[in-house]
C-alpha cells in the first residue's frame, strides 16, 4: 500500500497527517482519497503537484505508484 | 503644425527626413527611418539604450530633437562594423558572452566605441564609469567589462 | 495637439527677439537634457524652442589672464576636456563632470544646469564657491547678476521674459587658491545629488586659510552661499575643529526636505560631511598650486 | 545518466547563434515591428491608488479626429472567474481581465482603465485627456501591517481568507493563510542552547528589465489574428488573450519577439489583450509600447514582505528548531509568492523541527509578478540572517555551521518529499575553499555569507528539429530565449547528432508552428526544453539509422551512429548524416524529429554567495568590494551563460539589498517610477562578480542539467545585509541598506 502524506493545508480536509491507499495509478489514488474524505474534492487534489518518492510531478495523472511508494501533495511551483 | 525638413548624415550616408519639431532623434530613427537597432528603455536619459553619436559626441538620442540633427553627423549601431565584418567590439561582446537579452547591447557597443576612441587604454574603473549610463539588468556587467577591456587591448595591438 | 516651433537663431539679438515676442510658452534649448523630458509631459498646446547653440560664443570657453568666460551652452563633455580650466577650477570642472552619464555630458551644459535652477544642480554650489557672475542679455540690454542671486526658487530664476543667459564669468582666483566640489549620491553615478558642497580656499604661505567661499546644494530651495561656513575656515589651518565648525555652519544653514532622495536629518548631516571633505581637498589643491 | 560523461560539444563556450543580430542592432524586440496601416495605442491609468469608478465617458475621445477606437473593460465581453494557466501558474481570469482594464474599481496608482488607438502616439496621448472618469476616492492600504488590521479598508468585498479550518465570514485583505510544519517545534527550541529571533522587512522591488512591455496586434475577422510581443511565454499570452477576447486558440497566432529581459515580469499579459481589442474595434494593426513610468507603476513588482525568523541551536552548532512567519504583499489581486516563500525558507537545513506560517495579503499596489525564484529571496533573507547570527553567538564559522546542518540527499523538506541528490555541501565546501573566503578582510569592511535554495521546474516543452538536404537543421523551440538558451539548445542537439553546433539553427517558433510550450521561467528551459531537444534529436538519429538501414537493406538495429556517421555493423558501408539527409527524398521523404514532453525531475539548485562591503561611516554609503557566487548547475551546458546567470542574479540581489525600493507618498502614488530614482546597479557600482560552477548532476536529465536562472538572486540579500552589519557592528533588519538607513543604524543602533 502506498503511503500518502498530507500537507498541513490538506490536513484541514483530511483531519489526519497520512493514510495508506491501495491503488496502482495516481488517478485511482485520487479517486480513493476523494471517496475517503468527504470534504476533499478531486479538483482540489488535481490542481496540486505530487511528489512520488521524491520526484516532483506537476501534472500527475497516469503515474504508476509502487507498493511502497510515498506520495506528497504539494503546491505547483512556477518561477520567474 | 507643419513638419520640419531635416538634412543630416547618418552613419556616413546623407539622409533627409520630415519630422515634427517636438519629435526626438530617437523617434525619428526608429519610427521614420526604421533604424530600430537604437532602443528605447526609458525616454529620459537614464538607461543609455538609445545611445548614438552626434557630431562625434556620445548622446542619448531620446534627449536630442530630430530637428537638431540638421547638418550634423549621426552615428548609430547600424553603422558599427562593416557589412560583412563585425567591429572588434562586437566580436568581443560575442566572445565574452557579454550579452544575455541583448537589448542594452547596441547602446553599450556604441558607447564602448566612443570610449575607446577617446581613451584607447582605459582602466577597468574608467571603463566602468564611462559606461555607467548604460544600464544592463542581465549580466551584472562583469562580462561586458571583460569584453570592453579585451576589445581595447585588441584594438591597441591592431593600431 | 501639442506642437512645437523650433528656431535656431545665430545671434543673441535674434534669440532675444524670438523670446521677447513669443506668444506661446517659449523655452531656451541648450543641451535639452532637462527641457526635453520636462516638455514631454507638459500639456502646453503650443510652444517655442529657441536653440541657442548656433549663436557664436555660446558653446565656447575662454580662460584669459583675468577671467574664465564660459559660453553657457558648451557641453559638459567639451568643458571637462579643457585642461587649462581644469588646472584653475578643478572643482567646477568636477561638478560639470558629475552631471549625468557620459551621454548626458555630451549635451548638458553648465548654463543649462544653472538655468534649469534645480536645488540639486551640481554646478551651482561650485559656481557659488568661485564667485561666478551671470551675464544676462535681454530686450533692454545686458545685466550681470552674482550666481547666488540668479536662482530664486525651485526651478525659478531671475530671468525675465525675453532674457537669455549669455555668459558666465569667473575672475581668475588669487594665488594659492583652489576649489573642490563633492556631492552625495546613493550610487556611484547617474543620481541626482542628495547634498552637494563646493568650496574655494585661499591659503597663505603658512597654510593658513585667508579666504574661503562655501556653496551648498540640494539642502534648500536654492543652492546657498554659506558665509558662516567660510568664516569658520578663514584664519584656520583647516584643522579638525575648523572643519567641523564649517560643517556645522553648513548644516545649520541648510533647510532641506524629505523626499525620495533623502530625509531632512540625513541631508543636513551629509552636507556638513561634504563641506568638510571638499574643504580638505580644496586646501590640498591650493597648497599644490 | 552515467557518472562521468564525455562530451564533444557540451561544456564549450560557443558563440551564441543569435549573437550577430544582437550586436548589430538587427534583432527585433517587442517595439520593433511596424505593420502597414498601423496605429498607436495608449493607456489611461488611474491617478488614485484606491477608488470606485463611478463613470467613464469616452465620447469626447472617440470624437477626436485622429482616434480610431477606445476600449474599456466592457470590451472583454463576458469573463468569468475561472482559473487558467496564464504564465506563472494558475491565474483567475477575472482578476487578469480586471488588471488589464479596471472594472468597477481601481486598485492602484497606474491601474489601466481605458485605452485609445489613434493615428499617432501623441494623438492617442491627447485623446486620453479627453476621457472623463468620475471616481469615488477611497483610502489606500499600502503595506501588510495596515492591510491586515481589523477595520482596514477592504480591496475586495468578496475575498474571505482561505486556509483556516473555518473560513471567516467577513471579507478581509488576507487572501490566504498557509502553515507548514514538521517535527515538534517546541521541543526543538527546548533543546537549543542559543535562540535567535528577529523581524525583517523587504521593500517592493521591480524586475527592472530594460525593455518596456511592447506589442503589435492585428485582429483579423477571418481568424488570422496575430500578436507580436516581448514575452517569456507566447503560448500563455495566446491563452490569456484568446480567453479575454473570446477567440479559439487556433485563430490567434502569437509571435515571441526578441525579449529585452523579463526575470519573471514578462510572464503575464498587460497590453496584449487590450491592443488586440483596440485592433478589433479599429480595423487596423495597433502597436502599444509602455513608457518607463508605466512599467514601474503598472507591471510586475515583487512582494514587499514582513518576516520573522527564529532559529535554535546547540552549542556544537546543531540546529534544533527553525520557525518562520511571513506576510507578503500580493498587490491589487491575490497571489503573492508567499507559498514558495514558506516552502523554501529553511530548506537549506537538515532540521526536523520546522514550522512556517505565511499570509498572502492584497494592498493597493500593482499586482505582483514573478521575479526570479519568486518568494524565496525574502524568506531566505530572514532565515540566513538569523542563521549567521546563531553562528556568531556560538562562535562558529558560518560555513562550518551550515556544513554541519546542510540539506542533502534524503533530507526531509517541509513541503513533503525528501530531497534527491543536491549540491549544497559541495557549494559550501567550494565557498570555504575559495580564494575569497581565505583572503583577509580589509579594514573597515564586513563580510557576509548566505545560502539559497530554489526548486527549479520542468513542465511542457515542444520541439521539432527539421533536417535539411545538406545535413544542416533547424531547431524549433517554444521557449522564448532571454539569456542565450538557443546556444544551449544548439549544443545539446549537436551533442546527440554529433555534428557541429553551427550546423543547427535554433529558433523560437510562433504558436502556429509548434504544440503548446510552457514559458521561460522557473529555470526550466535548459532543463526541460533541453530534454525535448535531446528527444527530438534522438528521434532524428533514429530516422537516420532507419533510412541508412533501408539503403543497406539491413535492420535499423544493425546500424550504429557515431561522430555524425551511420555505420553498417553488418557490412562495410558508412553514410554521413548529410548523405542520409540528401537521400531523404528517395527513402521516404524529409527527416524531422519531435520531442513533445512534460518534463519532470527538475533538480534543485543551491547557491552560496560571499560578499565583502565597505561602509562610509559618515554617510552610510555601502560599496561592494568583492563578491563571489557559487552555485550547483548540475551540468553547465554553456559555462559562459551559466556564469552570466550567476552574475546577473547576484547583481539583481545586490541592487535589492542596497538601493532598490518603491517609494510611495501618503496617497499611494509611486514617487520614483524611473531609472533615475529606482536605483538599479550601474557598471561603476560593482566589482567583477567571481563565479564558481559546482556540478552535481541531476540524475533526471540526460546530461545532468539542473537549471541555474533563479537561485542566484536568493543569497545576495543576506550576504549583503550581513556584510553591511558586520562592517558597522550592527544588525540589519530592513532592506534596502540605503545610505540614510545605514547611517541611522550606525548612529542610533
Amino acid at each position: 500500500m502506498a503511503l500518502v502524506v498530507f500537507s498541513s493545508e490538506l490536513q484541514l480536509f483530511t483531519g489526519e497527517e497520512c493514510t495508506h491507499v491501495e491503488a496502482a495509478r495516481f488517478k485511482e489514488i485520487v479517486a480513493e482519497l476523494v471517496d475517503k474524505y468527504e470534504s476533499l474534492t478531486e479538483e482540489k487534489l488535481m490542481e496540486m503537484a505530487v511528489a512520488i518518492d521524491g520526484e516532483i510531478i506537476h501534472t500527475p495523472f497516469l503515474e504508476v505508484v509502487g507498493e511502497d511508494s510515498e506520495l506528497h501533495f504539494l503546491h505547483r511551483i512556477s518561477g520567474g | 503644425m507643419a513638419k520640419s525638413h531635416v538634412s543630416t548624415s547618418i552613419n556616413g550616408e546623407p539622409v533627409e527626413y520630415l519630422c515634427d519639431p517636438g519629435d526626438t532623434l530617437l523617434d525619428v530613427l526608429r519610427n521614420e527611418l526604421q533604424l530600430t537597432g537604437t532602443k528605447e528603455g526609458c525616454g529620459s536619459g537614464d538607461c543609455g539604450a538609445c545611445s548614438v553619436t552626434l557630431n562625434g559626441r556620445l548622446v542619448c538620442s531620446c534627449l536630442v530633437l530630430g530637428v537638431e540633427a540638421e547638418g550634423a553627423e549621426v552615428g548609430t549601431i547600424e553603422g558599427v562594423g562593416a557589412n560583412d565584418k563585425l567591429h572588434v567590439i562586437q566580436e568581443k561582446f560575442l566572445e565574452h558572452a557579454a550579452l544575455q537579452c541583448g537589448v542594452c547591447t547596441p547602446g553599450l557597443i556604441v558607447s564602448t566605441k566612443a570610449l575607446l576612441e577617446e581613451n584607447p587604454n582605459p582602466t577597468e574603473e574608467e571603463a566602468r564609469y564611462y559606461l555607467a549610463g548604460n544600464l544592463c539588468r542581465c549580466t551584472g556587467y562583469d562580462k561586458i567589462i571583460r569584453a570592453v577591456m579585451d576589445a581595447a587591448e585588441t584594438m591597441r595591438e591592431g593600431a | 495637439m501639442v506642437s512645437v516651433v523650433y528656431e535656431a537663431p545665430d545671434s543673441i539679438e535674434g534669440a532675444v527677439n524670438l523670446l521677447a515676442n513669443a506668444d506661446v510658452p517659449a523655452h531656451i534649448l541648450a543641451g535639452g537634457t532637462d527641457l526635453i523630458i520636462q516638455t514631454n509631459g507638459s500639456s502646453d498646446a503650443e510652444r517655442l524652442f529657441v536653440d541657442v547653440k548656433k549663436i557664436a560664443g555660446m558653446t565656447e570657453a575662454n580662460l584669459t589672464d583675468t577671467a574664465l568666460v564660459l559660453g553657457p551652452s558648451m557641453s559638459c563633455a567639451a568643458f571637462t576636456e579643457c585642461d587649462d580650466i581644469k588646472a584653475v577650477f578643478p572643482g567646477l570642472v568636477e561638478a560639470a563632470y558629475l552631471i549625468g552619464s557620459t551621454q548626458v555630458q555630451g549635451r548638458a551644459s553648465v548654463g543649462g544646469n544653472l538655468c534649469n535652477s534645480s536645488p540639486a544642480a551640481d554646478t551651482i554650489p561650485a559656481l557659488i564657491a568661485n564667485g561666478a557672475q551671470c551675464v544676462i542679455a535681454g530686450p533692454g540690454g545686458e545685466r550681470t547678476v552674482p550666481v547666488e542671486e540668479f536662482v530664486t526658487g525651485v526651478g525659478r530664476n531671475c530671468m525675465e521674459k525675453g532674457e537669455l543667459l549669455k555668459q558666465i564669468t569667473i575672475a581668475r582666483p588669487a594665488a594659492n587658491t583652489s576649489d573642490a566640489y563633492l556631492r552625495f549620491i546613493p550610487r556611484t553615478e547617474m543620481d541626482i545629488a542628495v547634498a552637494g558642497a563646493g568650496v574655494s580656499i585661499t591659503l597663505d604661505d603658512n597654510g593658513t586659510c585667508t579666504a574661503a567661499r562655501v556653496g551648498i546644494g540640494a539642502v534648500a530651495p536654492t543652492a546657498l552661499l554659506v558665509p558662516d561656513a567660510a568664516a569658520a575656515l578663514v584664519g584656520s589651518t583647516l584643522d579638525d575643529a575648523a572643519l567641523q565648525a564649517a560643517a556645522d555652519a553648513a548644516s545649520a544653514a541648510s533647510s532641506p526636505i524629505t523626499d525620495r532622495r533623502g530625509t531632512v536629518e540625513y541631508r543636513r548631516q551629509v552636507v556638513g560631511v561634504l563641506v568638510k571633505r571638499a574643504a580638505t581637498i580644496a586646501a590640498e589643491r591650493a597648497k599644490g598650486g | 545518466m552515467s557518472e562521468a560523461q564525455e562530451f564533444k560539444y557540451i561544456g564549450q563556450r560557443t558563440i551564441r547563434p543569435d549573437g550577430y543580430d544582437k550586436v548589430t542592432g538587427r534583432a527585433q524586440y517587442g517595439a520593433d515591428l511596424s505593420l502597414p496601416g498601423m496605429i498607436w495605442g495608449r493607456t489611461l491609468r488611474s491617478p488614485h491608488a484606491h477608488a470606485k469608478i463611478v463613470s467613464i465617458d469616452t465620447s469626447k475621445a472617440e470624437a477626436h479626429p485622429d482616434v480610431f477606437a477606445v476600449v474599456t473593460f466592457k470590451d472583454f465581453g463576458s469573463v468569468e472567474g475561472e482559473s487558467i494557466n496564464a504564465g506563472e501558474g494558475a491565474a483567475d481570469v477575472l482578476d487578469l481581465a480586471r488588471n488589464c482594464l479596471a472594472d468597477d474599481k481601481v486598485l492602484y496608482h497606474g491601474h489601466a482603465i481605458a485605452a485609445v488607438a489613434a493615428r499617432t502616439e501623441r494623438a492617442a496621448d491627447d485623446a486620453l485627456d479627453l476621457i472623463d472618469v468620475k471616481y469615488e476616492v477611497l483610502s489606500p492600504v499600502m503595506d501588510v501591517e495596515d492591510a491586515m488590521k481589523e477595520g482596514a479598508p477592504v480591496l475586495h468585498e468578496d475575498m474571505f481568507t482561505q486556509g483556516y479550518e473555518e473560513t471567516p465570514s467577513t471579507p478581509s485583505n488576507i487572501a490566504t493563510r498557509l502553515e507548514m510544519k514538521m517535527g515538534d517545534i517546541e521541543a526543538g527550541f527546548a533543546e537549543a542552547d542559543v535562540i535567535v529571533e528577529r523581524e525583517f522587512r523587504t521593500p517592493t522591488a521591480h524586475q527592472g528589465y530594460i525593455e518596456p512591455h511592447a506589442c503589435t496586434a492585428r485582429y483579423d475577422e477571418d481568424g488570422q489574428s496575430m500578436v507580436w510581443c516581448c514575452t517569456q511565454g507566447h503560448f500563455d499570452v495566446r491563452t490569456s488573450t484568446a480567453k479575454l477576447l473570446g477567440l479559439d486558440l487556433s485563430k490567434l497566432k502569437v509571435v515571441a519577439s526578441e525579449i529585452g529581459g523579463g526575470f519573471g515580469g514578462k510572464t503575464v499579459v498587460y497590453q496584449e489583450p487590450v491592443a488586440l481589442a483596440l485592433s478589433r474595434k479599429a480595423g487596423r494593426p495597433v502597436k502599444m509600447v509602455m513608457n518607463r513610468d508605466e512599467v514601474f507603476i503598472a507591471t510586475g513588482p515583487t512582494s514587499a514582505a514582513k518576516l520573522k525568523a527564529k532559529v535554535g541551536a546547540k552549542k556544537d552548532g546543531t540546529i534544533t528548531a527553525m520557525q518562520g512567519w511571513m506576510a507578503y504583499e500580493a498587490g491589487a489581486f491575490k497571489g503573492s509568492p508567499m507559498m514558495p516563500g514558506v516552502m523554501t525558507m529553511f530548506t537549506p537545513y537538515d532540521c526536523g523541527n520546522v514550522q512556517v506560517e505565511g499570509f498572502d495579503v492584497v494592498v493597493n499596489k500593482s499586482k505582483v509578478a514573478a521575479y526570479r525564484a519568486p518568494g524565496a529571496p525574502q524568506a531566505e533573507f530572514a532565515a540566513e540572517m538569523v542563521v549567521n547570527e546563531v553562528a556568531e553567538k556560538i562562535g562558529m564559522d558560518p560555513i562550518e555551521l551550515r556544513l554541519k546542518n546542510a540539506a542533502k540527499e534524503g533530507t526531509q523538506t517541509i513541503y513533503g518529499p525528501k530531497l534527491k541528490t543536491v549540491g549544497l555541501i559541495e557549494c559550501l565546501e567550494a565557498a570555504r575553499d575559495s580564494d575569497h573566503y581565505k583572503s583577509a578582510l580589509a579594514d573597515g569592511c564586513g563580510r557576509g555569507i548566505a545560502a539559497g535554495f530554489w526548486f527549479n521546474i520542468g513542465g511542457q516543452s515542444s520541439v521539432s528539429i527539421n533536417m535539411n538536404t545538406d545535413g544542416t537543421g533547424t531547431i524549433l523551440e517554444g521557449s522564448p530565449d532571454i539569456g542565450g538558451s538557443r546556444a544551449s539548445m544548439q549544443m545539446m542537439a549537436a551533442e546527440v547528432l554529433q555534428i557541429e553546433p553551427s550546423n543547427l539553427k535554433p529558433i523560437v517558433a510562433d504558436t502556429d508552428s509548434l504544440p503548446y510550450s510552457q514559458g521561460t521561467g522557473g529555470s526550466r528551459v535548459t532543463f526541460a526544453t533541453g530534454m525535448a531537444v535531446i528527444e527530438a534529436a534522438e528521434d532524428v538519429v533514429k530516422q537516420i539509422k532507419e533510412r541508412a538501414a533501408a539503403i543497406w537493406n539491413v535492420t535499423a538495429e544493425q546500424v550504429d551512429y557515431a561522430d555524425g556517421v551511420a555505420i553498417n555493423t553488418a557490412g562495410e558501408e558508412k553514410m554521413s548524416l548529410a548523405e542520409v539527409c540528401q537521400a531523404a527524398e528517395k527513402t521516404g521523404g524529409q527527416i524531422s524529429g519531435t520531442g513533445n514532453i512534460n518534463a519532470r525531475g527538475a533538480g534543485p539548485s543551491f547557491a552560496v554567495h560571499l560578499c565583502d562591503t565597505k561602509v562610509d561611516q559618515e554617510t552610510g554609503k555601502v560599496d561592494v568590494v568583492r563578491y563571489t557566487a557559487i552555485q550547483d548547475a548540475g551540468k553547465a551546458i554553456h559555462p559562459s551563460y551559466v556564469e552570466g546567470q550567476f552574475q546577473g542574479g547576484a547583481v539583481q540581489g545586490i541592487g535589492w539589498a542596497l538601493n532598490e525600493e518603491y517609494i510611495f507618498n501618503d496617497d499611494g502614488v509611486m514617487e520614483n517610477p524611473g531609472f533615475l530614482d529606482y536605483r538599479i546597479p550601474l557598471a561603476s557600482d560593482l566589482p567583477m562578480i567571481e563565479t564558481i560552477i559546482v556540478e552535481v548532476p541531476n540524475s533526471f536529465h540526460p546530461y545532468g542539467v539542473r537549471g541555474v536562472g533563479e537561485s542566484g538572486i536568493i543569497p545576495p540579500l543576506a550576504a549583503v545585509g550581513w556584510s553591511v552589519g558586520d562592517a558597522i557592528d550592527r544588525k540589519v533588519e530592513e532592506l534596502p541598506c540605503s545610505p540614510p538607513r545605514v547611517l541611522s543604524l550606525i548612529q542610533n543602533g
